[in-house]
């Protein structure tokens, strides 16, 4: 469904892509993990054109994505995002955040928008704040939201970068529970992620990127258990640091 | 009792009611240019501003890249120059120029309100610039994911937020413009200023009659910009939102957390 | 109020307030060519009839003169709060002006004139009554356009400029068909605009009706030093209309445009 | 050859060279008015701001509170008066009306620089209070968590930080004021537009002399902006830092996300 | 050292703090824990003076510090504080953010001042860093230089705010090793966390607050393991439910 081939990408002087060769395919949960600056969110931001790769293949259904004649804003319909940030837009409620995109570029008329934002909406918890204005959300709230509007617009694929890092750790509970519940309804998912717990779990494949290059993927209970570059041991080392303590609990 | 025996004050009530009439015209034509041009402004503001945010892409078409280059170097040349120099010449040149040298003769209204409008949106331009950039990048790249373009990204999401930004800019621009508005004496727009010194060349009661003004003036911006405010606070919207359920998470952190902030802002 | 004439007494200086850009009444100039006076605070000479004017009236009375360069509109609030002793600057005198301040006797008897462009229609205009219809102007507070103008039947009477330069650039950009002025104005503009005509109607009896002390100019002094207003109508009354017309003569003809 | 007998371009050079002196002494004297009373003016904004942020809190003296109320609604009517009425007539007000009313002669300059210097206090007033407010609360909250007061809070922390966010601003109020300066004609100033008036006013030769002078603003205005921005660009200081030691976290992550936000941001 | 009396707190309407007691005893390490909302933070800044107290007492060294004649300054120089946001003022260096307060607030000489921030900026390993401005570095490294900050003001007892939660999991670990390392050293602290790792294995003493009470308090081992009130079960089973596949790595 989505092919990436020999992408890379640098800005100015600095490479931050070589060579990125990767594949995902209907009902994939791709988890991407790696060390801050290693290339994730540039990775996703070329795969959703919010970057222009230098060269490479990306291939959407076979079609090279970053050849001149697609149309950029019909591709970005089908391919959804989750920000870090939310970003949901300050100037819209919950509802209609929902259904903009919806009316814009789908030309859907308003009550089919709204009946899908609604659904949506309820699949993430949110019916009850739609009149809501983002600013007056908690964190897990807009980020749910926002997962809502990326669904509304009923992509074939989901990507997400670090859709929890910016949460209180009360609320990552929340929106990882939404994304489990997508995940089990095999929707097809490409998320950056420091949760190892939900790369391990709930990912069928998961790829780690060192310094710009993938180093390492597979499934996810081999990467976990016998990691083979020395990168990737390290890497996973100051989680378990961190988190051990906890395992007596 | 003739105008030499008044005292201050009853000079100025002699002022009020000799030129009660041309006052209130004076007063009302300073108005609908200062409003209709800081609108107009506005408009054009904002179109200068969007241009001169548009960034073209490696791949696109050679032509438009280079038509954007020269468009873009145009409207800078256009905000540099009516920002740069005064609008009383400016004035002349368009009224009287356009004239002598084209033959072209426009009214005293609408050579009034374009002059005042485009300079308006010279310094609009640049403030409108500034308040799209102002918008978090984040605004910008949600809409894109969405698969909006450049266009429906900025009308849906961008310019009414940045509006929202400059709004005090766009009063502090009317504040400028009902001033400004005197230098139009220059093409035969009898606003309020001229009004003044028609009455002070006329009477030779100087401070009286700017007295007179300087309070009309006053009552005029004040007001001005207290409807301005107003009308930012409306758009700010109410703090709270109808819950169609309860959520005490909400309550307690997403929702208190506003006031607190907007309250800061202030 | 007596602490501010106090040192014009003492130090037997007159302030003269004028525009210094209003030929052939007064101007500005680089030198001091023709016996032109410094202006206060700036390297630059005063020059034209006002400043003959101000010359022969200070050196009479035995004042060292000090020429104060003013926008127009400020003329009024200057000699009003004292900050000069006198206005010499061409204004007219009206009986509503002088309720506000006192005026000299006349120190010109200026002839009203209308300005055209030679190639307008009403450029073989006889008398008033030919220029009906036309569109016009005139400077601001002046009876040329208080007064003239509204004489002329049907006239389109736009509003008044407020400046002479720019009531020639109103009629030169054929914004209005004619212009109302005095004599030395229009002789002074021709220079500038050569294709301009002046029409002048005097001796015919379709000419402007203006009372004989409305097209007086005269010098303006605070109602609060009639002393000074004494003195100096004291010089003028030594003067005839000739020798004022003579004193026109020689300042239009050193007046920068001839050059 | 005599001046009817020129063209256009012929004019504007004889103006140019008869009146050079002039031309130069009245663009020094507006630049002059214009560079002092800016930075006047922002120092009084910058004193009106700080006393408009300051917020008494509820253990202070009574006394303390009334006062500073008063003195806040002062300075909130100086900055409404001053922003709502035509500096020409303010103009008048105090030159003349000083003398006429308290026989306080002022000098020229001393009330040309004052009347500029105070009205674009008004302005910058509001420009230093939102400056202020823009500065992250965290800033002062850190400020004060180490014992600072309020008055080195402001010193060492806010202020720079808010004389950099308000920058473009002063240059703003810099290019009107070159402009504005105009008005003082009123009281005998002899800038450049009165020196436009003098020499239209003696040759008749409107357009020729607005033509020069129109130039001479639009070169005023233009180098003036430019040379604020390059000083905004240095006061931004350089974008890398001297490493005492090589730190390639900080390279790839801290360091390099500096140039891609402020990128974005111009 | 310092004791907290009867403290309450209102924002209008809202009573965020409910009659708080506790102290802290000169080389105590004190973990507060709770709820968002719970008013944490609300505590931390009435202790140092950001907010001001609605009624009670906060008794400095036996001096109720909310009585009028208090230097303010003077004892907010002995409480240092770390905030969550880091707030090193943007237009001074590293070098200079951990010196001006010195100049300024204790009037040290500038050389003084200069040997004490070098002092504490090689304490949390940041002397490579002191030329940088703020905006130069990663959120662990100005989490560090704000802790060198509040240590060269030499304060008696120093407050965190959550002052890991804004930062990338990687940059956790480095800047809870330095406040590990200053506990071991005896610094007195006062902690609001989210990592209950480290109110569990780090201080000596925890407190759990519940809707602007203090709902449990004690030894971390007993909290931990024995938690008393139903609330205190709830919160900590909501760090285990997301931790828990970790146990197994
Ligand atoms: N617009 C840009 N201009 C220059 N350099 C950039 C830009 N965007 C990213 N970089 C650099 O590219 C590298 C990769 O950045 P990226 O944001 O993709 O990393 P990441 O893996 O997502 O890290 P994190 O976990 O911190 O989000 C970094 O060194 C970063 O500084
Ligand atoms: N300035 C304020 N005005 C009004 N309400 C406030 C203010 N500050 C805090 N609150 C409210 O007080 C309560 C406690 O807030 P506080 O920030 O202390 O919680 P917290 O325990 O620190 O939460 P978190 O873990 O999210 O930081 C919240 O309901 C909050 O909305
Ligand atoms: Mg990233
Ligand atoms: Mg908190």
């Amino acid at each position: 469904m989505l092919s990436i081939e020999h992408l890379s990408k640098r800005f100015g002087e600095n490479e931050v892509l070589k060579d990125i060769n990767f594949q995902v395919r209907p009902g994939d949960v791709t988890s991407i993990i790696g060390a801050s600056g290693s290339g994730k969110s540039t990775l996703l931001r070329c795969i959703n054109l919010l970057e222009s790769a230098t060269s490479g293949k990306i291939l959407f259904h076979g079609q090279n994505i970053l050849s001149d004649h697609v149309n950029e804003a019909k591709y970005r319909a089908k391919v959804g995002m989750v920000f870090q940030s939310f970003n949901l837009f300050n100037n819209h409620t919950v509802l209609s955040n929902c259904m903009v995109g919806q009316i814009k570029v789908l030309k859907k008329p308003k009550e089919e928008a709204y009946d899908a934002a609604l659904l949506y909406l309820d699949k993430v918890g949110m019916t009850s704040h739609i009149n809501a204005k983002p600013h007056q959300l908690s964190g897990g709230q807009k980020q749910r939201v926002a997962i809502a509007r990326a669904l509304a617009m009923q992509p074939e694929i989901l990507l997400f970068d670090e859709p929890t890092s910016a949460l209180d750790p009360e609320m990552v509970g929340e929106v990882l529970d939404v994304m489990k519940a997508l995940a089990k309804e095999g929707t097809t998912m490409l998320v950056v992620t420091h949760e190892m717990a939900f790369a391990r779990d709930v990912s069928n494949h998961v790829v780690y990127m060192y310094d710009g290059k993938i180093e390492e993927e597979g499934e996810p209970k081999n990467l976990f258990s016998r990691p083979k570059s020395p990168q990737l041991k390290e890497f996973l080392s100051r989680f378990t640091k961190t988190d051990q303590s906890n395992d007596a609990t | 009792m003739s105008i030499s025996e008044m005292n201050f004050l009853q000079r100025m009530l002699y002022i009020l009611e000799q030129y009660s009439g041309s006052l209130a015209k004076g007063a009302a034509t300073t108005m609908v240019i200062a409003i209709v041009c800081t609108a107009l402004g506005c408009v054009i503001g904002f179109a200068v501003g969007i241009v001169q945010t548009l960034e073209p892409k490696k791949k696109d078409n050679i032509f438009y890249k280079i038509i954007l280059k020269v468009i873009k170097l145009l409207l800078t040349a256009y905000v540099e120059l009516f920002r740069g120099t005064p609008m009383m010449l400016q004035a002349a040149f368009i009224y009287y120029g356009a004239s002598q040298v084209f033959g072209l003769n426009l009214g005293m209204w609408q050579a009034a309100i374009l002059i005042v409008s485009i300079n308006t949106g010279a310094y609009m331009a640049e403030t409108v610039r500034g308040g799209i950039l102002s918008v978090d990048i984040g605004q910008t790249e949600g809409a894109k994911a969405i698969g909006m373009n450049h266009f429906q990204t900025m009308l849906s999401v961008i310019l009414p937020q940045a509006l929202r930004n400059i709004m005090p800019q766009i009063g502090n621009n009317l504040i400028i413009n009902i001033k400004d508005t005197c230098v139009l004496s220059i093409i035969g727009t009898v606003e309020l200023f001229f009004t003044f010194k028609s009455i002070s060349g006329a009477l030779y009661t100087y401070f009286e009659a700017a007295t007179v003004i300087l309070i009309i003036y006053f009552i005029l911006t004040f007001v001005s910009s207290r409807i301005l405010l107003a009308w930012e606070n409306r758009m700010d919207g109410p703090v709270n939102f109808d819950l169609a359920t309860t959520d005490t998470l909400a309550f307690t952190s997403g929702m208190m957390r506003f006031p607190r902030k907007a309250k800061r802002r202030k | 109020q007596g602490k501010q004439e106090a040192p014009a007494s003492q130090a037997k200086v007159l302030r003269v307030a004028m525009e210094c850009g209003y030929a052939p009444y007064n101007w500005t100039q680089t030198t001091n060519a023709n016996g032109a006076v410094p202006i206060s605070g700036s390297k630059e000479f005063a020059y034209g009839y006002d400043v003959m004017m101000a010359k022969l009236i200070t050196e009479r009375l035995g004042y060292d003169l000090e020429i104060v360069k003013l926008d127009w509109d400020s003329l009024v609030p200057a000699v009003q709060s004292g900050t000069v002793d006198c206005v010499i600057a061409g204004q007219s005198i009206t009986s509503d002006r002088m309720q506000m301040v006192d005026f000299t006797s006349p120190y010109y008897y200026a002839s009203i004139v209308c300005l055209t462009n030679g190639d307008s229609k009403y450029a073989s205009a006889k008398g008033i009554s030919d220029l009906a219809g036309g569109a016009c102007t005139s400077q601001l507070g002046t009876i040329w356009y208080d007064t003239c103008l509204p004489q002329i039947p049907n006239a389109k009477i736009l509003p008044a400029q407020e400046s002479a330069p720019a009531m020639l650039v109103a009629l030169n950009s054929k914004r209005v068909d004619f212009i109302c002025t005095d004599m030395p104005t229009a002789k002074a503009a021709i220079v500038a605009y050569p294709n301009m005509k002046i029409l002048d109607f005097a001796g015919s009896n379709d000419d402007f009706a203006v009372s004989e002390e409305e097209i007086n100019i005269g010098i303006s002094v605070s109602k609060k030093n009639p002393e000074l207003t004494k003195a100096i109508n004291s010089v003028l009354d030594t003067l005839i209309v000739d020798d004022f017309n003579a004193m026109m003569e020689s300042a239009i003809a050193v007046q920068p445009l001839s050059n």
